[in-house]
């Protein structure tokens, strides 16, 4: 517990910290970071902890943005906006969950890649709502009694703050009993079963989790983009937060954050120094697999353990690998 | 009145009928064996009492209430736990985080989405007992897949006694075992509390016939006889079916 | 012939041209179960390759065999260097092969350009033959024809060789597989290969029927994940029904339900999947 | 036939193998006993390739084979039954006899193909479409026999083969192993089972903690309840 | 496509001559659209070196950023560009809903961005903005400008064809309007999905009406995919084909090759239009690049002309001083003279009517007729 609040203590102490280095920009790049943080921190939890990779993500996201976008234009609320698109793509995961957790594997992906190019098509072509192909501008703005948060830094704060309370959310989840019994469900699903689980609960549980929390990160990112498009949905943008997922870390909490910031980031620059930029991009993704340490916040852990074993020389280097998860907390 | 009944159930896959009508009774407390050739069926019966397979026909009773239809995991909850043949574990997790798995499935909190299992004062204290008691408590941070055969063959029926069932059945608790650890295992089964009801397949007749109050045979999916463990042991058929020069230490 | 014949035929051409762009992913990722996401882009490369042969005045047929030959060694190198560290790891498959077609996929950008191209038909089979009122192309019955050859070629591979049941094997359980006394890694490799030079096959014969462009490897990738996972992994003999299931209920479903043909490949998967969450031939997972 | 010199070997960092040496004479049955997690069957992966050795020889046939890969290892004439089957689930029983199946240098008397298996294990015939993981426990070690034998090694490496196996039938492979050992095979056999490994072999050797701590013929072990009971953990 | 930097421009950003100035753009330059982008970069990018590198009498710093034609990916581009990089003219985008997502963006920050390419029709109606001017063309010029002399010349009965998507619902909408109003008739208007590999079922269905000529509306591989096929199901010949621009582009007769001979475009441009700024124009092009321009060359070339004389005339890079230029400004195009309509930020210009013959083996736009200075109506139609 205190090790949690020393983390979450740090954590907002950087989220305070860096409007103080970043430029007008940097602060812009580092909202919408966060908020990809979040989508990719509610993919991490059932592709680390519940063994569920989905290739649809985005659709929940998608689901989460358009209800600001669309509902926004009668209801002024946030919080009740915010509700709404955490309660609305929640129920549309555990409904559309219940008939997906029966596949598994490489089907679950494919599956779940079909249902995000339904709701791809659906935003599409309901046209009079959404704006169809072309997308529509967000008229909400965020507001939570304190009067509009409209300028950079504000949103920033806000999108910081909701970062570091989603992930002490996840950090909750994953310690808890709930938690630990998908672990399990994920490792060897039958045993599970024979112990005494009934192992769609957790499943579902952790999807619907998940997709709720992809839909606030989808609701927070209407508000700071302003405007939304089918694109919110799309498999390719799905892909990415997978990628971001990867390269981060699997099986970590921070790992997808880490992931999305570095992602986002290169996203964004790569292609202002060079042309070739994909096959930078490219190379980079190789590069990292086949340096075989897992994801980024691997290389991290090791540093760290790296120092922490210089400072306690003579105690005997446990000979277990990192477990997984439980060092980054 | 008899614990768990088993009655007159069949099983069949495709054309292969595996269990013919059988049907078996075990009492509280008693330790039943069931033994026979390989392929006879035995495996499969669990499988069809813990409804991992459906079964055919026939009924499975506990405590007189049927559970044919239960799924798996509510049989646990009535009291009945099982072990595999083939080692069924998590290999990615500890050792400990294994026997928490096992002992979580009863908790009241096993739907908590927020406080932390390893604050639950219950959970650490149940799972040190079972680390001291089986003496692998320096093993306890070991993943699991990580462990040598026979200390993987343990912790297989570590877990399944981990929900303190009614029934308890285990298949071949001792394969794989070394002579040491067998005799270890059988002794612990043997001194399990009458509370608990067993019922074991095994192959090795030391084992067998030190735990056993009650043998049943099984031969191409039939019950060919149930009876003492004298009566099996001078059985003319099950020892040429069964038993083979092997048993003549036995016999 | 009568409009819903004519339509039929149609949609069974589409069909086979379908399970020849998915032909090599069904061995891939269906036998070898390496996520693939570069399958589009050696499809794409295979493309490429021939039309430079091909603007080179090379025959159709030379420029298709050196394609083929030439995705085929690039497949080996691919798996030699790098696919050989990401058996049974699938998230850094996804990773890696997701790496790959982009570093493919702009290598063609760079060498070929941003501009569209088509490959010719060779005259041989050019033209169109008429079916009552309606003419069909040639081209088309030929892809057929192809797609025929590559189902009994895998045919053969599976059930007449020791291949298939070696790849699943090692698959299942590499280090015992070698332990029998075999070459995993040789096999695999060479497997790969193969899968890979079908991939550029594909991408020859399809050429000229989809065209060739920048973000074409996606589009196909998508294609043949879909041909794939309907008909179950591990089965050529699904994805070749899957295939023509596909090909004919999108075709009748341009005519029937215009407004869904967006959506129409994917709800037939998301159906499937409902239905047998291993697909229509896959394994059940034993 | 088989020799191992001063073998070490290591998971990560735990010592596992300390120092092993042996060897297994041509034609002659070696069995290796001990407690689980003394090292058998790090000594048979060492063997076989599935795991490299720090430090140490091993030859085989007078050629030394530590650094080959286990392919090559396997085609010098080794059979190799693993413990705990590792039967491949994707393939049916009869596939899983065929995929490794080589031919014997001379095709002759001691030639193993599908018939002789299936003579030997007639239940495996009549499952021949299944699934090798639809087997019963013991029939899925019947299954792990035939494919080692279908392989026709010279030298046969056997992880606890009677595990899991009726009395009968462990009888009926001690029989067997009598039988390879007639048709000029050599084994080494890892067995919890004392009473087969006394059958089959004409030395045993028992490793405690990576070592080999004794050596005998199977009457000594028999008549030496002290080392049964020290390292075998066998009550009197 | 990185920073290009042409010079090495001071920094003073003060009004007159002299001084510098940085052009972001905002392009698809992965994926289908790639082609489009790289055209109007080629383009732009002869006029600078035609200028010594300079617009308005300022070094230009160009900043070249790839949208992936996904608005929300151009919503951080342009805010690396406009905030970031602190660019002081926009050009771009290659999709529309792209163009609708930074209209709003441009409006509240006060940029002017060129449209080189978006031809979506509301950015000339109710989504126009003050600091949004087109320089390409609108879907509905696109649309409506052959359909008097198809419906005069070919036929009064078409089948219409376009990607289910708001280009092309736009351009067959433009075309069925003024081809009704010139007494035509519209027999079916089918609209397959975007990506269409097989078009095999639309053009049985197509024919089945027996209409006097198709209309088609298809771009980037859709467009080769169609006109492909067209040929191989023997429908070449037989029912003729016409189609706006892109029938009639480089990028797509090109490919298509033989395939392309006989239809009947409305093309705005053709690298073998016959006026002399087109004339050195194409050779320049030809020597730089070593290919025909097409029209996306054009946009990046009268993009530019556009910046240029803007500049110059404001003399100062204020956008409200820009905007009173821009509006109304005329330029000489290679594709001939086009004049921004104040009314509409859309340019006014010729529409030709041609017809694919082939030439040496390469498909050549022959004029059939001229249709003079094409004009969007100032508020929608529809
Ligand atoms: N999924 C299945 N599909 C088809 N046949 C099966 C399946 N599972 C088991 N069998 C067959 O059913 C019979 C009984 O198998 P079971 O595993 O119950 O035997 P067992 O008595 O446990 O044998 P053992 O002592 O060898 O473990 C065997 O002949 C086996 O081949
Ligand atoms: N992959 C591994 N990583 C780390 N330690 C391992 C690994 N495999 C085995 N060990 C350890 O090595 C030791 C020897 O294991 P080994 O499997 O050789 O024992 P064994 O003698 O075959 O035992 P058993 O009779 O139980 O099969 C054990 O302590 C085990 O925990
Ligand atoms: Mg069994
Ligand atoms: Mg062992």
């Amino acid at each position: 517990m205190k090790k949690l609040l020393l983390g979450v203590v740090l954590l907002i102490a950087l989220v305070f910290a860096m409007p103080l280095v970043l430029s007008d920009f940097g602060i812009n790049l580092a909202t919408e970071i966060y908020i990809m943080a979040i989508f990719a921190m509610s993919l991490g939890l059932i592709m680390g902890y519940g063994g569920m990779v989905s290739l649809g993500h985005a659709g929940f996201f998608g689901i989460g943005a358009y209800t600001v976008a669309v509902i926004g234009q009668h209801v002024a609320n946030t919080y009740l906006l915010l509700l709404l698109s955490v309660v609305i793509s929640g129920l549309i995961a555990l409904v559309t969950g219940a008939v997906f957790i029966r596949t598994s594997k490489f089907y679950f992906l494919m599956i779940t890649l079909a249902f995000g190019q339904l709701l791809y098509v659906l935003f599409w072509q309901l046209k009079p709502w959404t704006g169809g192909a072309d997308g529509m501008s967000v008229s909400a703005v965020m507001n939570f009694g304190f009067g509009e948060i409209v300028s950079p830094n504000a949103l920033y704060y806000v999108m910081g703050i909701a970062f570091v309370m989603s992930y002490f959310l996840l950090y909750l989840f994953v310690g808890s009993p709930a938690g630990k019994i998908t672990r399990g469900v994920m490792e060897n699903e039958a045993r599970m079963s024979a112990l005494g689980y009934n192992v769609r609960v957790y499943k579902l549980l952790v999807y619907t989790l998940s997709g709720s929390l992809a839909g606030l990160a989808g609701a927070l990112y209407a508000y700071f983009n302003v405007f939304v498009s089918p694109d919110l949905s799309s498999w390719m943008f799905s892909g990415q937060v997978m990628v971001m997922v990867i390269i981060g870390g699997v099986g970590t909490l921070l790992g997808p954050a880490l992931g999305a910031s570095v992602f986002v980031y290169l996203q964004n620059f790569m292609s202002t120094y060079t042309e070739r930029w994909p096959m930078i991009m490219g190379g980079l993704l190789v590069a990292l697999v086949l340096a075989g340490k897992g994801g980024l916040i691997h290389w991290l852990q090791h540093g760290r353990h790296f120092l922490v074993f210089r400072k306690q020389t003579g105690k005997a280097v446990s000979q277990q690998p990192v477990k997984k998860g439980e060092a980054v907390h | 009145m008899s614990l768990l009944k088993v009655e007159n159930i069949s099983k069949s896959f495709k054309t292969l009928q595996v269990l013919r009508n059988v049907s078996l009774e075990v009492g509280p407390g008693e330790r039943h064996v069931i033994i026979g050739p390989n392929g006879a069926g035995k495996t499969t019966l669990f499988h069809c009492i813990t409804n991992i397979l459906p079964i055919d026909a026939g009924a499975v009773y506990l405590d007189g209430k049927e559970i044919s239809k239960l799924p798996a995991h509510r049989l646990v909850h009535l009291g009945i736990s099982r072990t595999f043949q083939k080692n069924n574990l998590f290999g990615d997790l500890t050792v400990e985080e294994n026997i928490h798995l096992a002992l979580a499935a009863k908790k009241p909190y096993r739907y908590d989405i927020f406080s932390p299992l390893t604050v639950r004062s219950d959970i650490r204290k149940e799972t040190n007992d079972i680390l001291e008691q089986w003496e692998i408590a320096d093993r306890r941070h070991v993943k699991v897949k990580h462990l040598s055969y026979g200390e993987q063959r343990l912790l297989e029926v570590l877990l399944a006694m981990a929900s303190n069932p009614k029934v308890l059945l285990l298949d071949e608790p001792t394969s794989g075992m070394s002579p040491a650890e067998t005799a270890q295992t059988a002794a612990m089964i043997q001194k399990l509390p009458r509370s608990i009801a067993l019922v074991v397949v095994e192959h090795d007749m030391d084992v067998v016939f030190s735990i056993a109050d009650r043998i049943t045979v099984l031969h191409h999916g039939e019950v060919i006889l149930s009876g003492s463990p004298d009566e099996i042991r001078n059985n003319e058929m099950v020892k040429k079916i069964y038993f083979g020069g092997g048993a003549k230490q036995h016999a | 012939m009568s409009a819903i014949s004519a339509q039929l035929l149609t949609g069974v051409a589409y069909g086979m041209l379908y399970f020849m762009i998915a032909a090599g992913l069904t061995i891939i990722l269906g036998v070898m179960n390496v996520v693939n996401l570069a399958h589009g882009t050696l499809f794409m490369l295979g493309a490429y390759i021939a039309f430079t042969f091909i603007n080179e005045e090379l025959n159709f047929w030379i420029a298709l065999f050196l394609a083929v030959f030439l995705t085929a060694i690039f497949g080996l190198f691919l798996e030699k260097w790098l696919i050989k560290h990401v058996y049974g790891k699938e998230l850094e498959q996804v990773l890696l092969t997701f790496g790959l077609s982009f570093i493919i996929a702009d290598a063609v950008e760079w060498i070929w350009g941003t501009e569209m191209h088509t490959l010719p038909v060779p005259d041989l089979l050019s033209g169109s033959l008429s079916i009552g009122d309606t003419a069909f192309p040639v081209y088309r019955l030929f892809v057929v024809f192809i797609g025929c050859l590559l189902a009994l070629l895998l045919w053969y591979l599976e059930t007449k060789t020791r291949i298939g049941a070696i790849i699943r094997a090692g698959v299942d359980d590499r280090a015992m597989v070698s332990a029998l006394g075999i070459n995993v890694g040789l096999v695999f490799t060479g497997v790969f290969a193969f899968g890979a030079a079908l991939a550029g096959l594909s991408g020859v014969l399809g050429g000229p029927l989809i065209g060739m462009y920048t973000g074409m490897d996606s589009e196909i990738l998508v294609t043949s994940l879909i041909v794939v996972v309907i008909g179950g992994l591990g089965s050529w003999k699904g994805s070749f029904i899957g295939a023509i299931a596909i090909g004919v209920i999108e075709t009748l479903g341009k005519v029937w339900f215009p407004s869904l043909s967006m959506l129409t490949v994917f709800l037939i998967m998301m159906i499937v999947l409902i239905i047998r969450p291993q697909g229509l031939f896959g394994r059940e997972v034993a | 036939m088989l020799e191992l010199q001063d073998v070490h070997s290591y998971y990560g960092t735990s010592y596992i193998l300390q120092g092993v040496s042996f060897s297994v004479p041509q034609g002659k049955c070696v069995a290796l006993l001990g407690r689980n997690g003394a090292g058998k069957t790090t000594t048979i992966h060492t063997i076989v390739g599935l795991h490299k050795a720090k430090q140490g020889s091993i030859r085989f046939k007078d050629q030394p084979i530590e650094s080959l890969p286990p392919h090559q290892i396997s085609r010098l004439g080794i059979g190799f039954v693993p413990q705990g089957r590792r039967i491949f689930p994707s393939l049916t029983v009869k596939e899983n006899l065929t995929m490794p199946a080589r031919k014997r240098k001379q095709e002759g008397r001691g030639h193993w193909g599908l018939e002789r298996i299936y003579e030997l294990f007639p239940v495996l015939k009549e499952r021949e479409n299944n699934f090798g993981t639809q087997l019963s426990g013991g029939q899925q070690q019947m299954l792990a026999i035939g494919r080692a034998l279908m392989t026709n090694p010279e030298f046969l490496l056997m992880d606890e083969p009677s595990e899991g196996l009726a009395p009968v039938i462990i009888d009926q492979v001690g029989e067997i192993i009598v039988q390879l050992k007639e048709a000029g095979l050599s084994i080494l056999i890892v067995e919890q089972n004392i009473s087969l490994a006394c059958k089959a072999a004409d030395v045993i050797l028992i490793m405690n903690k990576g070592k080999i701590v004794w050596s005998g013929s199977p009457d000594e072990l028999m008549v030496n309840e002290d080392v049964q009971h020290k390292y075998l953990g066998v009550s009197a | 496509q990185s920073s290009t930097s042409s010079g090495s421009g001071s920094d003073d950003k003060g009004g007159g001559s002299g001084g510098s100035v940085k052009i972001g753009f905002i392009l698809s330059q992965t994926g289908t659209f790639a082609p489009l982008s790289e055209g109007i970069v080629n383009g732009f990018q002869l006029y600078l070196e035609q200028h010594n590198g300079m617009l308005g009498g300022k070094k230009v710093e160009m900043k070249v950023e790839d949208d992936e034609a996904n608005p929300q990916v151009a919503l951080r581009k342009y805010r690396q560009l406009v905030h970031g990089e602190k660019v002081d003219i926009l050009v771009g985008p290659i999709s529309s809903a792209v163009a609708y997502a930074l209209r709003d963006e441009v409006e509240k920050d006060k940029k002017v961005l060129i449209d080189a390419n978006a031809a979506g029709d509301d950015l000339s109606w109710s989504k126009k903005s003050d600091y949004v001017y087109r320089v390409s063309f609108s879907n509905w010029q696109n649309g409506s400008s052959t359909a008097k002399y198809l419906a005069e010349q070919v036929g009064k009965k078409a089948v219409i064809l376009a990607p289910d998507y708001p280009a092309g619902k736009e351009v067959l909408r433009a075309f069925k309007a003024a081809f009704e109003a010139a007494g035509g008739k519209v027999l079916k208007e089918i609209y397959p999905k975007l990506n269409t590999n097989d078009f095999a079922p639309y053009l049985q269905e197509a024919s089945a009406e027996k209409p006097d000529f198709i209309y088609a509306f298809f771009t980037g591989s859709d467009g080769i995919r169609f006109i492909t096929q067209y040929k191989e199901f023997g429908l070449k010949g037989k029912i003729p084909l016409t189609g706006p621009l892109e029938f009639g582009d480089e990028l797509l007769t090109q490919p298509t090759g033989e395939a392309a001979e006989g239809i009947i475009a409305g093309i705005n441009y053709s690298p073998y239009l016959d006026n002399e700024q087109n004339k050195q124009f194409v050779e320049a092009y030809k020597e730089k690049y070593g290919k025909l321009p097409n029209i996306f060359a054009v946009q990046g070339y009268d993009s530019a002309a556009a910046i240029d004389q803007a500049i110059n005339k404001a003399g100062s890079l204020n956008s409200q001083d820009l905007i009173k230029i821009l509006k109304g400004i005329s330029l000489d195009s290679p594709r001939g003279k086009i004049t921004i309509d104040p009314a509409t930020h859309n340019p006014i210009q010729n529409f030709y009517i041609s017809k694919n013959v082939l030439k040496d083996g390469a498909i050549v736009p022959q004029i059939l007729e001229t249709v003079e200075n094409v004009k969007m109506p100032e508020a929608s139609p529809f």
